[in-house]
């Protein structure tokens, strides 16, 4: 599903990403872990195509994300959801519009797609919030909508980024549910997070982040699905 | 269908949404045509004018003072069977006279103190509009002085060969005016869509974030751009109907140049039509300008 | 210090407050707890002068906020430090200039605010990035900056919105830490957090806010410095 | 002292931030103003060359044609006299029969024929400035006609008055599409401001944010505003100085109209200063006006 090939990626002096290699098998349910400022975004983003790496090789799905044509790579992230950290919702639409988004792009039929969004939004619990504007939203709610949005097209390869950073603990623990379930269905996640928590709930194979380096990996092979 | 369906109605939605900046953009852009089309104007009447001036060249004919009725007569139908000439009229002696009087009232004073009438007779020749160009008249009007009887032709050649000259002048003028403010036009109005884009770079970054495609993204905007442009071209148009009917009505109260409001045209319809779409190209095309540029950019 | 007199603010049909009245002394250390959605970031803006409430009146040292006049809000905001939960900084400007500029604003000395502004970053650890643009830094990363930025210019009252929701533990203890020895040095300090091991660490009077209401409030007297 | 160097520091560093709407604020300053100053480059010419045309008024006196010599010596002592003429000149009968038949070469035919000379003796008088209002003119030829011996006086009243006329309704029109290119120019300018300012929002949220008045929010992008306006001014007196000296030049290379690329004048050193700060008082109010909505539109 996901293999990287000595990824390196520099801002100036500071090296976020730091001769990477690993390989995620499709099924798997995989922990970024590390503390503040080791790369976990910017290995996420790297994956996703929205940043090129200097060194090395990505592939995800079988296509080299790196070399990839621009035209190319929204066809790719449709068979993706990511869930960012600074939960990017347009303000002005409603939260409705916001997550039925990625349906329309992809053409999906009106009446289907109203009964996904439906279901996407009461797994992560703001099904009330439908027609309030994303902006007016508080931010863990705001969080949970972001969250609905890279559900709502049953992607193949979940990417989700500190999606409970702005939740209680009851919310995590759910959104930690949802993610077990949406694994479960057959979706590969890759889930970075501080939260020891979510860790525990998560019960997958834990990938360590260290200034840009991979500083331990709960072995591979136990985690695969 | 659902997807068409959404990229209109996301047309309309920016149109209210960021309804500042459009209608700053349909004031730009109306303010932009209406420079332009002024000048427009301003160059189709005066071309008009020239024309018309230009058109009433007459060829004046003059025999001897002594010629005989007979030589009147022949030279008359000489002068009909020229091809050139469309119509051919008389002036006797004493017609000449009156007219002398009427044209020149100072030096006529002494005309009455002479014995005898000294104005030949003459015949004014109103040129077919195939033979205006100054060659043709120059060429007639050789021809015509051969004819037995005739003393002299007078037309206005140095008078035309200016005109002309002005004209093009003019006409060399025109263009690049026009074409400066035609410039000045289009990059006012493809400022006016970047900037008003730059405020949705975030909203495009989104989009890009769940798959849409640039053509996903720059369809709405497209659609946005060409309505601002075609409201704004309207409004430039209504502006300038309005101006130019009120300067009309002021020319025709004040009556100092009797007839001119009769001359003064405004642009036929197809070229009012090919102004709104102007602003609709004009509106498309920064909008595509800008958001090719918006969308290329950055591979996030 | 702070004192609210039955606040409400609505949202449409949603009451983002609702008949919220209670004071805080001049010293106090407060935790608002509460689920996502319950208002903690709206009374906190309430009590900031950047909203105003539709009932009720708000009393900040001694001023009536909702009543303040625009041009008036400004000075008694230099008096506050405001950590928001979506962290607001100049994506443009260096780490450095962006904390500096409260102390521009308030005419501090050259010399005098570079060693604030330094003492700030190193108390919350960013002092490293000084030099970097600040819309370059990790989420973390900027978060900590933000803390820095409001406590440069020794607040009266601090307010902090959810400051280690993108934190780890290790580093969410030392941002506790720091409130603690903040508020040791006499501001009283209002935190709006979900996350149980800082408000343990915090010991402090938690009022704990319900769907705009509070529904609890471990006793004011108790909570007192 | 800080905070002043701030405030500058910051001005600078906008404009090399946001060094792309800046350019577009320059460039569309440059070519509003550029616009504004064709035309008023335009009217200052033709309202030059107006001037010229009116001042070379001359009144002619002709004496009756047997005048004797004393009365022409005695006319031409008392028109000396008139404190509206500068200069008096004479034209002798034989003279004025050289210019009738430069003149008028077809009805001088006839002339040639007549036994006598019997054009008059006339006097050509140059007028004053200060009497060069067509009131003035025409009370001084009344006067003159009642001097013993003229036998009319001739001056080109109709023609002053025609010319007066469309000068008084050219400055009409002028001041008519002057003021609607400077509206225009001030609001393309204030629009451009306005746009690229709202790019900024956020940036004003985050200064409120931690206690920034709305002044100290302001003024680098007035300071910012004004730099940009002053250098659109300048650029647009550039390309006006360019496209004048081509013109020029081009006219003199033609000499179709001889002696006009001498008549044509570029702006006085004053007004070429007053277009830049023009631009730079645009600038500034643009920033002014649409800072004050941003700052005072929320109390967040
Ligand atoms: N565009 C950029 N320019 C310069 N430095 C950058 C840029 N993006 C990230 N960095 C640096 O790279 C490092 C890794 O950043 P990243 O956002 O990946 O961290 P993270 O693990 O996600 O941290 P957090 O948990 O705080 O979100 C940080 O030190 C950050 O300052
Ligand atoms: N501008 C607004 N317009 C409409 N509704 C709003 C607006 N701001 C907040 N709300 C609503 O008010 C409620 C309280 O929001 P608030 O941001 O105060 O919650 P919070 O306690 O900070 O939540 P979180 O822990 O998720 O940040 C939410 O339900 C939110 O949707
Ligand atoms: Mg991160
Ligand atoms: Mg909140």
């Amino acid at each position: 599903m996901i293999r990287l090939f000595h990824v390196s990626k520099f801002y100036g002096r500071c090296s976020a990403l730091h001769d990477v290699t690993f390989h995620i098998d499709k099924g798997e349910k995989v922990i970024l872990a590390g503390p503040s400022g080791a790369g976990k975004t910017t290995l996420l983003r790297v994956i996703f195509g929205a940043e090129v790496p200097d060194e090395g090789q990505i592939l995800v799905q079988n296509r080299n994300v790196a070399r990839l044509r621009g035209v190319d790579i929204p066809y790719l992230r449709r068979t993706m959801g990511f869930v960012p950290q600074n939960f990017q919702l347009l303000p002005q639409k409603t939260v409705y519009d916001n997550v039925v988004l990625p349906l329309i792009i992809q053409g999906v039929k009106r009446r289907e797609a109203r009964k996904r969004v439906g279901a996407s939004l009461k797994a992560v619990g703001v099904e009330h919030k439908q027609a309030v504007r994303a902006g007016a939203l508080s931010a863990g709610e705001q969080q949970r909508v972001c969250i609905a949005r890279a559900i709502v097209n049953r992607p193949v390869l979940l990417l989700a980024d500190e999606p409970t950073g702005n939740l209680d603990e009851a919310l995590a623990d759910e959104i930690a549910a949802l993610l077990r379930t949406i694994h479960a269905q057959g979706t590969t996640v890759l889930l970075a997070t501080h939260n020891q928590r979510v860790m525990a709930q998560m019960q997958g194979r834990v990938l360590h982040l260290r200034a840009g380096r991979i500083v331990s990996d709960s072995d591979a092979r136990a985690g695969a699905a | 269908m659902m997807r068409a369906w959404y990229l209109v109605r996301e047309a309309l939605t920016n149109l209210r949404v960021y309804r500042g900046s459009v209608a700053i953009g349909i004031v730009t852009t109306a303010f932009a045509l209406a420079c332009f089309g002024v000048f427009l104007l301003l160059y189709l009447n005066l071309h008009n004018l020239a024309g018309s001036l230009q058109r009433g060249i007459d060829v004046v004919v003059y025999l001897n003072p002594d010629a005989p009725e007979q030589t009147v007569a022949e030279v008359r139908r000489r002068l009909r069977e020229e091809p050139a000439a469309v119509t051919v009229s008389v002036v006797s002696k004493a017609q000449a006279l009156r007219e002398f009087r009427d044209a020149f009232p100072d030096d006529a004073l002494f005309l009455g103190e002479m014995g005898d009438n000294p104005l030949p007779v003459s015949f004014v020749v109103t040129v077919s509009p195939g033979f205006q160009t100054p060659e043709s008249v120059s060429a007639f009007a050789e021809r015509v002085e051969g004819f037995p009887g005739v003393a002299h032709v007078r037309y206005h050649q140095d008078w035309i060969d200016t005109l002309a000259l002005v004209v093009s002048y003019f006409e060399f003028g025109a263009v690049v005016i026009g074409v400066i403010l035609a410039v000045a036009t289009v990059t006012i109005v493809g400022n006016t869509v970047h900037l008003s884009l730059q405020a949705r770079r975030e909203e495009i970054e989104i989009l890009r974030l769940i798959g849409a495609t640039g053509r996903f993204i720059a369809v709405p905007h497209v659609i946005e751009g060409a309505m601002l442009g075609a409201v704004g071209g309207g409004l430039a148009l209504a502006l300038l109907k309005g101006a130019f009917e009120f300067l009309r009505f002021e020319l025709y109260a004040s009556g100092w140049f009797d007839g001119l409001e009769r001359i003064l045209t405004f642009f036929p319809d197809p070229v009012s039509l090919l102004l709104v779409l102007a602003g609709m190209a004009l509106g498309c095309g920064g909008s595509v300008f800008s958001i090719m540029g918006l969308i290329k950019t950055r591979q996030g």
